[in-house]
């Protein structure tokens, strides 16, 4: 089993005839994901990888079932193709574009709340259940970072997560689905509206966290822990502990801003609920381990 | 995009908003006129994007004109490198508010907060008594309602005269904040001047980075940065910042990037610039590499794990650069991801050490930048 | 027992100190009506009527429980009006405003939708339940109009109401609660929107609804005889049946426009569903006693 | 407000919706020389508010001067009472589509209507083949999405050159409805020609007039009425048609207006003219009864049922009126509501015969027009 993604979800790839959406279709079929059409206007009728181009989403859902969309679209024309699949029903929604201006992030969000829908993204590789299924963009081909296993993983990063990724295999573990939620300040996803997902799913046995300073999607995870919402272990990596105050380092999130953000603090409100927070990544395997023991003890 | 005061200042007079005379100089005499025409005593404002410049006294009140040259002799001669001062009346304040409106990024949704108690104290407020910082939430589709504004003035303040014009304010700003897809329009303080007059006594605004296509009214030049490097990496569309260390960063990646500078610090190192090439710049190892070698630092540091940044593409561009650019310093190559077999053979073949663990390339890059003395 | 509004009924004036909104306050108070408070801003401390005055009805919900509010704002401010009402948790609403901008009362109307409340208007009187309270403009003093009885009636005019009310009260009945629900094209609740408060009404024995050539909403009340929502009997009395097509005769509701909306085919659909309908304002009551009688018989 | 096709195509070049080359004329010369500028054949389009222009003969296709001319001539001077002439080019018409953006009352939503076939028998096709008009409800807050007009454009047409041009034109007459606070902005038809263009044929657009506070772009002009009267009675704010019966109606409200209407022609009476006199206008008794005179009417009869619009008041004015404008017909009235006792009192201190019965006072209105000679 996994989350959010299985062998048996059906996908859409909104943008499929485009280089990036051809490419990463390739490969999403070639790791086993049910990849069952795609949509660009004006291509209808053409195929990609022998599925079916539609001009719309509401065409393609007319013509099959469809759990779930990827979205190789220009960051500029996101929120017009989010609001189109939600339109047609689909509530599982993964959107790669880094570059979505903050204001339609904010009206995305809100769409797919109102509508139950769970958009993933952006700025974000995407959700990935090793062995199984992919909806995005993952090096899924280095056996050393994408082995499946009992570890579910969740981050705000790219480069950061294979690195990340690679010690937990490398420490014996394997991951059971990866979920990247994007490193904006408003993600469609938090880490938290992630867990019951994974308190679900019987194949996590532990949790770690790829995050940074900046926001404080990582201290919700700790209140979520404290709440019982997360009874798994936690293992968090954290980046930026040294970073300097008020530069801007990467992406949005990273802004150190009001006292909130700081890696101290989500440090310390992770530790008091009980998870544990890797100082380097090589840590991280360790520490998953030591958790699990305790657990069995 | 972070604008300087007086260009946030333009947008809000453009918006109905009122803001104390002012005229912008960039020279001592042009200050020095500037001055005279405002009259005395008038303030002169360093316009720079970073916080705190009241504590750092580089906002100085001048009386006279020789004040007034000697003071923008100091603010242009000073350590900030300021280009430009905003010569502005000072006004008679009988209060200052907060105002501003942002993104609630934990709700989604736009949001007014001010408080009757503004000026340089207001994150210390924020802490200490939040319940002086009143919030008002919107949606974003529908927009900031006129009734949301009245409730929140009248929160903010008894009904005065001033108050009506805090909600055209108000109503001024959150207009700016859509139109000019603001991360956040802020004015701190609001003053309301002895005569019952609301005018922002400061300016900021942040147009958010990927709205830019649809907000082409600013150009990012060379007055945005801090350094000439910084402006030279941005024109380049690299991610750059400039520190004083020994190492130069070259690594994929904002979150790796950083948790390279982590584990830099942990090893009791030092970083020169931080630098991030990678996912769109994964070709641009020679700008990457000049911009590092521009740097007095001892030792440079390669550490990337792509996908799309293909390793191979990379582990080629860095022999190519530092081969074409003569680097004259040790190069630590840690090239992962997709293609890393050919990147490895490739970094062999010219003679560097292909490297598979980040902890153990930021051991060796301490090492040789403690180990090293200037080539 | 009454619809909508009755001595119960604690009703918020927005707009309670201008001429015509202290006017009415003024006569619903002497009706009987529950004026609870009013709100101008910048007038809070006032008081009118011995009621208190606030700011914004955020702060009269404070102090007060309130039911219901009654709009005495011009037409161009109604849109926030409303939807200050609704923020504030208020799900009775009567906008007596006539020239409320037509995409502004389509938003009114979603936003009640959405939020699950009930606006009555624009262009409307208001309601009135004889005898017990009133939001609106209505002459109740005119005895030979307004008397209290068991006849519910629903209009889309002002004058006319007076003219057609009167002769039901000639005829021997009286009225449980008359809805002007307006005249506008898009109005904030429909007739057959009405009908299940009135059905369930036990004072209610019959229905008269006060129609006009234009739009469907006589059309929608005889669905609703025919699938059982309204069993109560109904008499419609329309104006507009000689009126000369592509003419447009008073306001916007009274357009001919594709076939639809016309007089006969109002008629044609409620006679169907088991209704009558009065050529003459003088037919309304014979109409009326005939229908309650074939009921009893 | 209801535009001439001729200003709708302003509005639309505006917004970027091609439109066929034409020339406003206002004169038999002026038609000349615009059909000699834009090349025959062309077609002479009669501005007139009024639909089924085309059945009526009033767009008449033109092949030389002569006939322009002529056809001209008969335009101007027809029952009509044409002003204004557009001389527009003969399109080379491949298709003709049917596209407009209206509120749908009874969802309390915005619509984009539209059909492959466009044209004058839009209604019959509507009525007979409903599965050939296209529909696409949008929520008028957020507004018509990019992905709605798209879905829409292919279900219109097969992928075509044509399609995104259609995009286009559907995305330019939602924001001309929301821009323009249209009840219907409609294009009927919309050709595509022989080489490709989407180009409007015809073009109506209708402005809410409860929003003409924030239209002021268009004057009401005499040109928007058809009779002297039925503009003079609108520049004082008085709702006024036209008619050629002998009963002058002055009646409150459209509901009891029309009503009375509907009771006269029941009677075998006639009406010379609707006239509400009431709500806001009920102290305009003068200028209501101005209007009623200037008809060769035989009757004038008063209805009236008030609230606000009380009854003394509006019987004090009809008295005065009458002995002011020496009003040389019988006057019946029945003014009831607020302060009707008192009314009944004025009304018969004048010597009328104040009547509480609205049917009684229509049989006798259209009794005194059959019996009466004119006095």
């Amino acid at each position: 089993m996994s989350i959010f993604l299985d062998r048996d979800t059906r996908v859409l790839i909104q943008g499929m005839t485009g280089n990036e959406g051809s490419f990463w279709a390739q490969h999403m079929i070639e790791l086993g994901t049910q990849v069952i059409a795609g949509v660009t206007p004006g291509k209808e009728g053409e195929l990609i990888h022998d599925r079916p181009i539609y001009h719309s989403v509401r065409r393609a859902v007319r013509n099959h079932d469809v759990d779930a969309a990827i979205l190789f679209v220009p960051p500029r024309f996101t929120r017009d193709a989010v609001l189109e699949a939600i339109d047609s029903g689909i509530r599982k929604i993964v959107t790669i574009a880094d570059g979505i201006p903050l204001h339609e992030m904010v009206e995305i969000r809100a769409s797919a709340k109102a509508a139950g829908a769970m958009v993933v993204g952006g700025n974000t590789s995407g959700v990935i259940s090793p062995g199984e299924a992919m909806m995005g963009m993952f090096p899924y081909w280095i056996e050393r970072v994408y082995a499946p296993g009992k570890i579910g993983i969740m981050t705000r990063s790219g480069s950061l997560t294979n690195e990340v990724t690679a010690m937990v295999v490398r420490a014996g573990f394997g991951v059971s689905t990866l979920v990247g939620v994007g490193g904006d300040p408003v993600p469609g996803t938090r880490f938290a509206e992630m867990l019951p997902l994974y308190e679900a799913d019987k194949k996590t046995e532990a949790l770690v966290i790829i995050g940074e300073l900046g926001g404080s999607m990582e201290e919700e995870v700790a209140v979520a822990m404290q709440s019982g919402i997360c009874t798994k272990p936690v293992v968090a990596f954290l980046g930026g502990r040294t970073a300097p105050k008020g530069k801007r380092m990467g992406h949005a999130g990273a802004i150190v801003s009001g006292g909130k953000g700081t890696v101290e603090g989500k440090i310390k409100a992770l530790e008091a609920a009980g998870g544990r927070v890797a100082g380097r990544p090589s840590e991280v395997g360790e520490l998953l381990r030591a958790l699990l023991e305790e657990r069995e003890a | 995009m972070k604008l300087f005061e007086y260009q946030a200042k333009e947008v809000f007079v453009q918006a109905g908003i009122a803001v104390p005379k002012a005229l912008l100089a960039d020279s001592v005499e042009s200050v020095a006129a500037a001055a005279e025409s405002i009259g005395y005593p008038c303030m002169l404002k360093s316009q720079m994007l970073m916080g705190g410049r009241g504590n750092k006294g580089l906002i100085p009140r001048v009386s006279s004109q020789a004040q007034a040259r000697s003071e923008a002799q100091r603010l242009f001669r000073g350590e900030y490198s300021i280009k430009k001062i905003l010569v502005e009346e000072a006004v008679d304040i009988q209060q200052e508010l907060y105002l501003s409106v942002t993104v609630d990024p934990l709700a989604a949704e736009g949001v007014v907060i001010c408080s009757a108690e503004g000026g340089v104290e207001i994150e210390q407020l924020a802490v200490e008594n939040p319940e002086k910082i009143l919030t008002e939430p919107f949606d974003m589709v529908r927009g900031l309602q006129s009734f949301q504004v009245k409730d929140l003035s009248y929160r903010l303040m008894p009904s005065t005269e001033a108050t009506k014009q805090i909600q055209k304010v108000i109503t001024a700003l959150y207009q700016i904040f859509t139109s000019y897809d603001a991360e956040l329009a802020e004015i701190n303080p609001l003053f309301i001047t002895a005569s019952g007059q609301v005018i922002a006594g400061d300016g900021k605004l942040m147009i958010d980075e990927n709205s830019m296509h649809r907000q082409k009214r600013f150009e990012r030049t060379r007055d945005y940065y801090e350094s000439d490097m910084e402006f030279e990496a941005a024109q380049a569309g690299i991610p750059y910042l400039q520190f004083d260390g020994d190492i130069s960063l070259m690594c994929a990646g904002a979150g790796l990037t950083t948790t390279v500078y982590d584990l830099i610090n942990y090893e009791g190192g030092s970083i020169a610039n931080y630098l991030e090439f990678g996912g769109p710049n994964y070709r641009k190892a020679y700008e990457a590499m000049e911009l590092c070698l521009r740097n007095d630092s001892k030792v440079i540091l390669v550490v990337t794990f792509g996908t799309i940044a293909r390793a191979d593409v990379m582990a080629e561009g860095i022999v190519d650069a530092a081969l074409r650019l003569k680097a004259d310093r040790p190069i630590v190559t840690c090239i992962r991801g997709t293609g890393e077999q050919e990147a490895a053979q490739t970094l062999k073949a010219a003679g560097f050490e292909p490297m598979f663990d980040t902890e153990e390339a930021v051991r060796k890059a301490v090492a040789l930048a403690k180990g090293a003395g200037r080539p």
